[in-house]
């Protein structure tokens, strides 16, 4: 399955990319998987999204957790806290 | 429903009206602006450059528009947000809420404000002497959150 | 501060501006308009006239807001309050709070309207097609004012 | 002692007057009292002023209850409650 990631904020200055196609094993995942392969591709991922970072995500569009399902096509978004208002 | 996200600035006073004009329903509006200031957390600020996750934003807005809706009795409500590079004394954030009578239109217009701090898709940059720097989440605003739950 | 008690309307959105126009610290300005209703206790009103006690209004206003800046951190306030004869979609009231943070300047505006429904002399006599009455004081703004105790 | 007695609203109209000067014995009261003398007046002071009729007053322009003092020259207002907002 082929997901699209979407960074922002401090994250798209860290990793330097706006968005990516990633590429995971299988029909479906949790969303925590996708965090956890980008983990492993070394600094600044694995820094900036380290457990305890307290980053957000959101599947389609939509606030999400670390077990929300994903599947092929879906658009993720990983972002610091949201700081609007 | 009115939501509104985008780089230009908004007028209050309109705002308010389009939630009343020709609406003898309407007993009360309650309304919100938020503003940039120049000092944050003790440093000057000069600038404030917002961010937002454009297809995401308008959708999160109006879920949480909807969820204000279905708490409390409301008849109308407006939500503009700006991003882009703003300057201290600039308008950021307008929030108004029609209602038939007043314990309403506050509860959601505040409510909206504090899920909107919360989950809407926005991230502040502030410029100051010493460089620029992402606002941190502040802690007080998940409490504010918080509160609306149970 | 800003008390304002006369016939004639006013602008919600000029009231609003002046809160923080040229205030840098101000971060956050919360209001709240009321407005004639044409259905009250589910008669049709006409007209709605607005008696008051002149010597003690704007005395009892300023206190409202005084005990509102005792509570909550306020960098500045406004209350309009009209008198005399209205109409259905009329503006009666504004209210408007401007403070450094959110939480203070709702809290303020929602206090300073719900004294000022409890405490200010003002009386309210609705014209519908059965005549006259005098509007009843309702026990939920006596509730809602009492939230405030303790 | 002399104290000037306001009414409005309700009050205003059943009373057929908007204000008067009113004496009472002694130097100083409570403003129960002035209450208290104007109900003996019968109808429809009696009515409209009834302890349970949820009146409230002010002295000096300030809500007051009827255990505030009142003296020569202060007034007094008598009033339904409010409706204002």
């Amino acid at each position: 399955m082929k997901v699209k990631v979407l960074y922002f904020a401090k994250l798209r200055e860290k990793f330097g990319i706006e968005n990516e196609v990633i590429e995971l094993p299988g029909e479906r995942a949790y969303a925590a998987a996708i965090v956890d392969l980008l983990r492993k591709r070394g600094e600044p991922w694995s820094t900036e999204l380290a457990l305890d970072s307290g980053n957000r995500m959101a599947v389609n569009q939509t606030l999400a957790g670390i077990v929300t399902p994903v599947q092929d096509g879906d658009e993720i978004a990983i972002f610091p806290p949201v700081t609007g208002g | 429903m009115k939501i509104q996200v985008g780089e230009s600035d908004f007028d209050p006073g309109a705002e308010i009206s389009a939630l009343h004009a020709g609406q003898p329903r309407v007993g009360a509006v309650a309304s919100f602006v938020g503003l940039v200031r120049d000092l944050n957390e003790g440093d000057s600020v000069t600038t404030l450059t917002l961010e937002h996750y454009p297809a995401m934003t308008e959708k999160s807005l109006r879920a949480i528009v909807d969820e204000a809706g279905e708490r409390w009795s409301i008849l109308d409500a407006t939500v503009i947000h700006r991003v882009g590079r703003l300057q201290p004394l600039d308008r950021i954030v307008f929030v108004g809420v029609a209602s038939m009578h007043r314990g309403d239109a506050f509860a959601a217009c505040e409510f909206i404000m504090d899920y909107l701090k919360t989950r809407a898709p926005f991230w502040k940059k502030e410029g100051t002497p010493q460089g620029e720097r992402w606002v941190e989440a502040r802690s007080s605003d998940e409490t504010a959150a918080e509160r609306w739950k149970g």
